[in-house]
Parts: structure tokens; C-alpha cells; sequence
């Protein structure tokens, strides 16, 4: 019976810390709010479960949890800590993308641009917190609003901040319709948001198989960090956009990005182990997780007011918004607080252009961190 | 951990911040540009092949590209009143985009040949 | 290799078996008494929620999912004719499960943004 | 033509010895089973092929074989040889199963636990013939009747034994509709078998969502060596059952565990060069598999007779001999041995509680072991 | 502003060189090709952007291209680098294989052999050219017409040279439809081109089952070196036939040869950095490929001429062009030249014949060279 | 890189050459006879199970197969066409093949079950 004892001490029941049953809790309110909300499900589900995998108790001497050398989990976790996920995602992500909407609104493309201000008043106000510059640059990303750019940055700045940083910014991006709506009304008068916005031209099939290739070259020569990321989401699209590889294009988007999802969230997940991420920096972090979304929301509405200064034909500066990426949720609450002061005034088409825009942005300004950062 | 302006000093908050913001806005501006330039070229260069003896027609064109089908009216209609729906209705109306499957280039005629000869009524 | 109780004894086979035995039954045991108290509390939790001015109908309706409908009985005979069925026509008669697809969060929109904009008549 | 002649030396033709030739029969049997008796052949078809590959001879100096590095199978089987592929298997299997025959007859649950005595009886008889406890403990596994489990087992505990375990595991799980039969018929009464038993109550939604998230911690907590085969299990059927994750739990039971098992099925096949599994060991192995699927198979019909002396609604104790697992098989073959005593007493809802049960309790029987018999 | 600049002298813009600016146009040219002209537009697409993705400046000290140690491309390409991916497009080839065209016209297998001369004449050549024996090798290989054996033995043989190679195999296939009708007209007269040859017999299923497995160990057992190709191809081929494993057959011809297409042409693109690829090496290699597939074209079909002296059933000599592989490109030129003569001459179905033969053939040769030459 | 008769005899081209083409004529000469073998060994297997009296039909029915029937006159007519339609229609007529699932063996049943329980009424 010695056995039977000696086992019972390796149970979790045995091992169990408070901090993990707080993770545990928190990894099931992750799932229910994405099955009784709709919030992000597909992100919310898997990393809610890995975060219940990974605060069972290890065992001292077995080789089970993500940061054990030869477990499972750890060979799962390795498209995580080198960053080769994130890339993946973004060849599905491009693949299901239609730039169109951009294409057709060049001007808005700008407001993908002003939106980036939270990932550096972000990592100003992290410097400030005293975390080192590479730390600051990987917390920042979180305002980029952007799963996979911000796990891609944070696997190359701050290894160890990684897990935090991710639940983060997926926590905040599935909370884009809580947090965006009150800073959209505060700094917009009623007459902005019943603007309306003059129909996009069309786009032809020619504009958009050239698209992808002319917007990777501008990217990755003026952003040479942000060359895997965005280099993947224009092939992506290109596979989409030249319809001679739609077999291709159907499986990066379909099984493939399946794929990479159950492992990249179910692991990311499993990576919170209540030791290593129930510290204050993970606090401090959820802060400024939280600031930057609001600064970039800002960012993004009043630069779009900025612009009117000069337009013609105005913007309605709710469309700023959407500069945030959190595709295409912040486009969707846009068009929600624009029906509610004029229910015939579809902004959806319009807040699609800076929502694909910010993608690119945030990938742009984590190429910027990295060569800056790491060098 | 130190809460102080020294450390964004030190850790060069401001340049980062300068720097960071110039090229992301520099790279969507160049796109922005290429955007609008890209429609222009493709034109310029059709006229030029077309020989340049419809120019009237092309502009034509252009401008009735502008304003949307009633095809695409509708079709936009429809996307709106979907998503409002689907507020009401909650997740059992999520769309379902069907999976198409398209056999190209080295591996085609494999496919091919392979419905020919199992189409067949050989065993 | 020498065949012996003592390996047996050496590798504490019995000690092995009593605990792996054990704690096998014991998870088990435990996930059977967690599903036999899940409806209770949910019902008690829905009764709670209800706040606690139908608990006849709630009781009424649980009685009522005892006996399966008509329809579920037709499947169930439909499940094992087709298991019959299987055995004598062979393997051409095997199930094909259709595949569904379901986008959703992330990339639903784009999804519709795409069969919004191919549906259109342009290009 | 001096080079011709060194090359002839090279061919299989030249080193082939009678071991090689008796394997690759043996892997033309497997297929023959497979395409006529349609024996498992979605394992039985890549693991025979396998087999005729693993067994051309290989030439020496060049990287071809699974134990050779660098070489394109060794790294396909790297999945097999850390234990990856297992869990992504149980995946796939979590998101195709539906656990709603068990959550009506929690009872029943017990079945599959008592079945895995197969597993200790079996590990006590291979300590017995001199086997170590950890090749002992891995060879117990093949009574768990749960191919995977296997797998992931023998690549912790015993390396050298993969091939030979899982060879035998597949096989005997081909072979239940065999094996079970008689022992059924033997340790039963015709009054028994002709027991009906009471229809199931239906089980909610919700009962369906709570379900994998409970079960996981119970499993995890109590022997947390069997954390990540349960927890992908129930992490598949999470996707599966929460409604709001269909695309993920589409590809988790499509694509990806196809990929995993043609890849995970082909490299164990190619792992039985005959060099390395045409050993006495093997010989006892297959002996010690054909006891354990025996013992288990006893072991559940016994403990139903055992419960029924409590019980007011009896069980029929051919439903305990679907708790060895080998979902759905030994479900079927309750299902078959009860139509030839009463051809309108359908067992096959009753039988697949215990058989899902069985895989749980295989799992944490492995977890357990591993603990045990590793640190 | 010193952050600025310095970020300046990092971004491509300033890096860039004439050999980037060449292969980017490189790049586009191939894509261009693939749509409007629907060359091999599966392959080229993902190379062509592959191209340009490998050609935007390096940042010094940044992980970022294949060549770089923990770059996202170096673990995709690995696949490449270590001869993974080409077996595993190999087995989808080889689900989506019929080969019953070869069953039914057993002496047109000849013709596969025949074509094979490609690839030791330009063997020669490239020693004559100064290129190490196994060099040579790896380039003699381009004459087999088939892109996963070309990039599996470069791998073995010839790493460095492995991007030149693939892309060269991969264009000269592209290029078939230009390439080869000129040597078809040369080479035949107007009466030659214009035999009827007999319909061939029908193939039973049980034949089609059995010839993978037997062809396979024929394979394996006179060429151990081309064990892990054929074996592969005929596994796949098996899944297909034995119609038990229909749902594997599936996966290996859909997701699965979809995922790995995407990443091996990414990827090969990828690795065409102009420092490494812009070479006298590279312009050689692209001449003697130019050369292998004349030579393989007018094998196939001198050698059909040859056993036309001794056969009653006279060969259509344009049938042995199909022997170059480029599967199904040749046959379909063959097809379309054969009608150019007779509008009701179908030749397709038997040209397929020496098409699949020919890809049996190169591998074969691969095998052969990998043996002599690693030795 | 110097250019000579040299290396080829160095590097032994003339050798591998002629052991390589020997080999690969080889290994499908015998690939050509196994085929040429199998449909004989299979048919005389077949004899041989059927007790010898029947080998006149099993001859007749051999023959029968060797024209091919109507239906697949047809599909190859269709295949032709398809092909050439194809170069006048451009991509867009790419053939699609439809992606169809079997769920076999083990996860058969399992999934049997799924869709029999989801069929049902409750929740
Ligand atoms: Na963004
Ligand atoms: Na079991
Ligand atoms: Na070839």
C-alpha cells in the first residue's frame, strides 16, 4: 500500500495550488463566454481547454507540460516559441481575405496606419513601467489587435512574457464590442456618425491578382522584419485572387488553418501554468493590454477626423475604428453603433478597408520592433 | 520594477515611437498610392494595346463601373439583413461556405482518367 | 530469460496491480457519480434560474425525455438495419459522412465579404 | 560492369535474408485481412505496407530505414518515437465521438474499469517471464485493447518494444470479432444473455458541453500521466459538442487524423525490420497480447455478473465485454452475440458506454504505469 | 532621427541589388506564366512568390530567410532540405494515380526505361562541364522530368545546388508543350505519326490491388535507393485501390499533398536568393536541362521506332515522348500531336501508359544514382 | 571549371550510365512481365477455386473484356471533348472532383452513433 500512497502524492489533488485552481476557472469562463457569448470561439475554446491541460499539477520528474524538454506538448508548443504558426495563419488568413473593399477606398487605408499609435504609446507607457525595450516592443503588439502578429513578435522579444501577452490580446479581441462602442461615442458627434460614405468603385480581377504581389514589395522592403508575416498573407491571397491554384487557396483556408488553430490556441493555452503566469508582469500586462486597444480606437477615429479637414467627400469617423484589425469584429461594431443612429447607413463595406488595412499595419509596425528591438 | 520617465528615456521611447509611426504610415501610404495608381496603368495600358482608338468607350467603362449592379445592390441587401439575423437567430445561422475541389495542372489528368476508368463497369 | 514468481515479487507486480486497479476504479467511479449528479445540478440550477415557480413542469419534462420519440426509435432501427444490411452487402455500403464546413469568428466575415464581392458581375 | 556488379551486391535481391521474406508475408497478410475481411483497414492497410517496406533490405551506409538518421522515414516516425501522434489521434477520436450512450448510463462506466484488469494480469505475467517492470508495464498496455494508448505507452517505457506492442495491439483488436465470441459464450448463461435492458434517458446539450471539461479534470487530477491523451481526447470532443467550433472539430476528425494515421500507421510498419522484431521477445509479446484481450474480456463480463447481484435493473454481462475499449468493435460484437440468443435485443447503445468508458480507463491505466514504472 | 536613419539603411529599399531586382522580376515571370498561360500553375504560383519572397534584402543579424538558423523559412524548408516533402506528394500522386492505362499496355512500360537516357546522358554532360560526380547526378536527375524526385535526390546529392534544380525541373516541365513537339515532328514521319494502335484490354480490381504491392517490391527490392519514393507512391496508390481506405485516399490526394505543395514550392522559391542561385552553376544547369529533356523526349521515341521492328501491333512512336514523365503534360502533347495528324487518333490513354512508367523510371534512377553516388 | 573528356572518365559517366540504364530497363522489363503474368496467374487461380469445369466461359468472358463497352466509348468521347473544350474555355472549366468521406473501422460506428444521437429531437 506504500505504492498506492506514494502515488496518491503525485495525484493533482495533491499538488494542486491555489493559482492553478484560479487558472482552471478562468480557462472554463474562456470557454463559456466563447460558447454562451459567440465571443472568438474558435481561439477561446482551444486556448480555454489548454489552459485547463495546463494547470493539472505536473508531476516532478515526467516530462508533460509545454515547458518540460521531449513532452508532447512541448513538440506541439514548438510552432509557437518559433514563431512558425503565426505565418501559417496568415496564409489562411489571405487566402479567405478579399482586399476589395481596399482597394476600392484607398484613402482609408490611412486610418489602418493611425490605429498602430497604440502599439507605441503602449510600449512607451511599458518602458515607463519598467519592462526592458524588447519586452516593451512584444507587450506593445498586443495593440495591434492582432492574434498571431502578436505571438509571432513576443516568440522573437520576450519568450518568457509570450503566454501572457497572447491571452491578452485574444482576451481583448474577443472584448472588441464591449470596449470599442463608449470611446466611438465619446469622441464623435451625432452629425459624424450619420455621415455617409459615397459607394467604392469597383475592383477588377487584374487589380486584384497584382495587388498582392506590389503590396508585398512595398512592405517588405520598407519592413524586412514583417517579410514572413505579410509575406504569407499575400500569398495566401494570391493563391485566393488567381483562381489558376483555388485547390490550394480552399486548403490553406480550410484544413490547413484548422490545423494550425486547434495546435496554436490548445498550446498557447497549456503554456499558462499558473507559476509562470500568475505574476504581477501578467497584470501590468493585461493594463497596458487594455490601454492600447482604447489608444488605438482613438487613434483610428481621430485621425479619420483629421482627414475630413481636408476631404470633400468627409469620412464618417466611425470607420476609424476598425483601424485596429481585430478583423472582422471591429469592422461589425462600427456598422452596429453606425445603424443605431441612422438604420439605413451601412458602413460595413467602408469599415472593412481599415480593418484589412490595420492587419497589414500591425504587421508592418512588428517588423519595425523586431529590427529595432533585437539587433 | 521602477515606475520612471528615465526608462522611456532610456529605452528610447520616443525615437522608437517616432521611427515605428513614420514607416508604418510611409508603407500604407505607399500602398494607398499604388492602390490608386494601379487601376490607372492597368487602363493606360489596355488603350495602349487596344491601339488607342477607344478611349471614349474604356472611360465609358470606367465610369459605369462606378455605380454598383442591381445585382450587387441586392446582394448587399442580403449580406445586411443576414447579419442582423443572424444577431436574432444566434449561432445555428452562421453561414457555411461549401468546399469546392479543384483539380489543376500536374495532377488533373490523373483525376481525370481515373473517373473515365472507374466510371466504367469493370469490377 | 528465467521465468520466476520472484520477478514478479522483485518488480512488485502485486503493489503495480492493487494501485493501477485502484485508481482506475476510482477515476471511473468518479466520472460515473460527476455524470449522475451533472443533470441534477443543472436541473436544481435551472430551477434556481426559473426561480422556483415551475419545478412540476421541470420534473415533467424530464420524466417525458425517459422514452425516446418516435423519431429516435426510427433511427435506432434504421442503425441496426443498416448494420445488418452492411454485413451482406459489404463495402461498398459503407457511410459516407458529408463534410460540413463552418466559418466562423475570425474569418467569418471575410467569408462573406468574398462570396459577396465573386457573386458580383465584375471582372 | 565492375560497377554493375557492386550495385547488384547492393540490391535487396542479394541481402535479403528468410526474416525479411517471412515479414514482408506477413505484411501482404495484414493487407489480405484488411481488403477481405475488412479487419481494421484503415490501420491494417498502412501498417501492412509498411511492413513490406521496412523489410527491403537496406543497404549499408545509406539512410533509408527508420533507424537510420537523417532519413526521411526516421523522421515521420519521430511522431511515432515521441508519443505526437497518439494524442493528435485521440483528437480526432474525441471529435468523433459522442459520449451521450455513457452520460445515460453512468453505470455502465464501471464496465470499462474492470476490463483493464486485463492490463496488470498482463503485466504481471510479462514481469513473470522475466520481462523488465517498464517492458513489462508496456507490454500490460496491449490489454487496454487501444492502439494509440499503446503507442504513446511503449515509446515512454519501452522504445525497443514499439513495434512488436503495436503490432500485437492492432492485431488482436482486428481479431476480437474472433477472440470475444467464445469467451463470452462460455462465462455466460443463456438467461443471462437474454437480459433486456431498460432504454437509455436522453441527455441535454449542456450535459453534453460540461461533460469533457469535468471528465478531463477528474482524469487529470487522479493520475496526471494520462493527462495529455485524456486531455486531447476530451479537448476533441469539447469542438465537437460546444457547436460553436464545427470547423475545427471538422478538420480534427477529417484531415488531420487521416494525415496522422497514415503517417503514424505506415512508420510503425516500416519499424519492424526483421532484424530488429523477429525475436523471441516478440514471440512472448504476441502470447502475452492474446492473454490480456482474454483476461479483459473476462474481466468486464465477470464484474457485470458481479454488479447484477446489487442491482434491481440487471446489466447484461455481454455489455461488459465491450469495456476492453477497441471502439467500436467489441461494441459490435455484444451487439451480434445478443441478436443470435434474441434477434430483437439490441445491445449496440448499451455496449458503447463501456467501450468509450474502456478508452478512458486504458488511458488512465497507461497514465498510471507511466508514473509508476518511469520515475 | 538617428533611429530613423539607421532604420532606413536596414529596410530593403537600400539593401536591394541588381541580382534581387532580377529574380523578384524572375519571380513575377512565373506567376504571370501560371495564369495567363496555365503552366503548371499549382507549382509555379507558390515558386514564383516563393521567388520574390526570397529575394527582399536580408537584414544582417535577423532570422529571416531558409538560410538563416531559427528563421520561420529555415524549419519550412526543412522539409525540402531533408528530402521530407517529396515522398509525401509522392503518396498523393500516388492516391490520384490510375494506373490501369499501364496495366493493359504492359510493353509500352519499355518506353518509360527508355526515356530515362535523359538523365545519364546529361550526367555525362555535367561531368564533362567540370561538376563533381555527385553533382552531376543531382543535375542528370532533371532529365527524369519530375519535380518531387528531382528536389529528393538534389537533397541527398547536391544540397547547394538543390534551388537551381528544382527550378529548373520545375520550368522545363512547365515548358513541355513547347519543347517537345519540335523533336516529336523531327523525329517521326507523317506515317508514323499517323498508326492507330489497339484498344487496350480492361483491368480486373484484383490487378489493381496486387500491382502496387508487386511493383513496389520489384522497385525496392533491384533499387534499395529509390525505397522511400516508389514506396510511397505505390502506398497511396494502394489506399486508392483497395477501396477500404477511401477516406485516407482522400486526405493524401486532397489536404495533405495541398499542404505540402504550398510549403515545398514556397519554400524552393524561397531558397533563390540571387546571391546563392545568380551563378555560372545555375546558367550550366538550366543549359544541361534544357539538353536532358531533348535527349529523354527523343529516347521515348527513337526507342519506340526500335520496337516497332519486331512488334505486329505497331507503337505510334509519338507515344514514347510520354516517357519523359511530366506527368500529364507529356501525354497530353503526345494527344494533341497525334491529332494534329488524324483528328479521331485519341492517343492519350495509352500515351499514359509511358507517362506513369516514367515516373516509376526516374525514381528509379534517382535511387540508382543516390546508391552510386553517396557511397 | 575546365570543360574535358577527362571528368566524364574520371567521374566514371560511362560506367554509371550503362549500369543505370541497365537497372532501370530492368526493374520495368520485370515490371512489365509481372503485369503480362497477373491477369493469367489470377485467371488460373480463379480456375482453380471454380473446380475446372468452367474454363470455356472464363475464356469468353476474357475476351468479352478486352472490347470495351458502350459506357466507356462514351466516357472516353466525353474525356476527349472535355479536354478539348477545355483549351477554348480556359480555367474556368477545370474539372472539379467532389470530395467524398468514408468513415471506416474504428471510428465508424463512433460516428454512426454521432449522427443517430444528433438526429434525435432533444436539445
Ligand atoms: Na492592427
Ligand atoms: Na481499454
Ligand atoms: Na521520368
Amino acid at each position: 500500500m506504500g505504492m498506492l500512497y506514494d502515488f496518491l502524492q503525485n495525484t493533482g489533488f495533491a499538488a494542486m495550488t491555489w493559482g492553478n485552481l484560479m487558472m482552471i476557472i478562468i480557462g472554463i469562463i474562456f470557454i463559456t463566454l466563447a460558447i454562451t457569448k459567440d465571443y472568438e470561439p474558435l481561439l477561446l475554446v482551444p486556448i480555454g481547454f489548454g489552459v485547463v491541460v495546463g494547470n493539472i499539477p505536473p508531476v516532478a520528474g515526467m516530462a508533460l507540460s509545454v515547458y518540460d524538454d521531449g513532452s508532447v506538448l512541448q513538440y506541439i508548443y514548438f510552432g509557437v516559441s518559433q514563431g512558425v504558426f503565426p505565418p501559417l495563419i496568415f496564409l489562411g488568413i489571405g487566402a479567405m481575405t478579399d482586399f476589395s473593399t481596399m482597394l476600392s477606398n484607398p484613402k482609408l487605408v490611412l486610418l489602418g496606419a493611425a490605429a498602430q499609435v497604440g502599439i507605441f504609446l503602449t510600449l512607451i507607457g511599458a518602458l515607463f513601467l519598467g519592462f526592458t525595450p524588447a519586452e516593451a516592443g512584444a507587450i506593445g503588439i498586443i495593440g495591434g489587435a492582432d492574434g498571431p502578429t502578436a505571438i509571432f513578435l513576443s516568440s522573437k522579444l520576450a519568450p518568457h512574457l509570450l503566454g501572457s501577452i497572447a491571452i491578452a490580446a485574444y482576451s481583448y479581441m474577443a472584448l472588441v464590442p464591449v470596449i470599442q462602442p463608449p470611446i466611438m461615442k465619446l469622441l464623435t458627434t451625432k452629425e459624424e456618425r450619420l455621415i455617409r460614405m459615397t459607394t467604392p468603385r469597383q475592383v477588377s480581377r487584374k487589380e486584384k491578382i497584382i495587388f498582392p504581389i506590389g503590396a508585398f514589395l512595398i512592405c517588405g522592403l520598407i519592413a524586412p522584419g514583417s517579410m514572413v508575416l505579410i509575406g504569407m498573407l499575400f500569398f495566401g491571397n494570391l493563391l485566393k485572387e488567381c483562381l489558376v491554384t483555388d485547390r490550394l487557396a480552399n486548403t490553406a483556408r480550410n484544413a490547413m488553418i484548422d490545423i494550425v488553430t486547434i495546435l496554436l490556441g490548445f498550446s498557447v493555452g497549456a503554456s499558462t501554468a499558473a507559476k509562470y503566469f500568475l505574476t504581477s508582469q501578467s497584470l501590468l500586462i493585461f493594463g497596458l493590454g487594455a490601454l492600447s486597444f482604447c489608444v488605438a480606437t482613438a487613434g483610428g477615429i481621430l485621425f479619420a477626423k483629421f482627414m475630413n479637414l481636408f476631404l470633400k467627400d468627409k469620412i464618417n469617423p466611425l470607420v476609424g475604428a476598425a483601424g485596429v484589425s481585430a478583423v472582422p469584429d471591429s469592422a461589425r461594431v462600427v456598422h452596429t453603433v453606425g445603424l443605431q443612429e441612422d438604420p439605413t447607413n451601412f458602413l460595413l463595406m467602408h469599415a472593412m478597408a481599415p480593418n484589412v488595412a490595420g492587419v497589414i499595419g500591425s504587421a508592418i509596425g512588428a517588423g519595425i520592433l523586431w529590427t529595432v528591438l533585437a539587433l | 520594477m521602477n515606475y520612471s520617465w528615465q526608462n522611456v528615456i532610456d529605452g528610447n521611447g520616443i525615437g522608437i515611437t517616432l521611427t515605428g509611426m513614420s514607416i508604418v504610415f510611409s508603407g500604407l501610404a505607399l500602398i494607398s498610392l499604388f492602390i490608386i495608381a494601379l487601376p490607372r496603368v492597368l487602363d493606360w495600358g489596355s488603350r495602349l494595346a487596344a491601339g488607342r482608338d477607344t478611349p471614349s468607350t474604356a472611360q465609358a467603362g470606367a465610369s459605369v463601373a462606378m455605380e454598383p449592379s442591381d445585382e450587387e445592390i441586392m446582394a448587399a441587401l442580403a449580406l445586411v439583413l443576414h447579419l442582423e439575423l443572424q444577431h436574432s437567430l444566434g449561432e445555428d445561422s452562421k453561414i457555411t461556405i461549401s468546399r469546392q475541389q479543384r483539380q489543376g495542372s500536374i495532377w488533373a489528368s490523373a483525376g481525370k482518367m481515373r473517373s473515365l476508368s472507374e466510371g466504367g463497369s469493370h469490377a
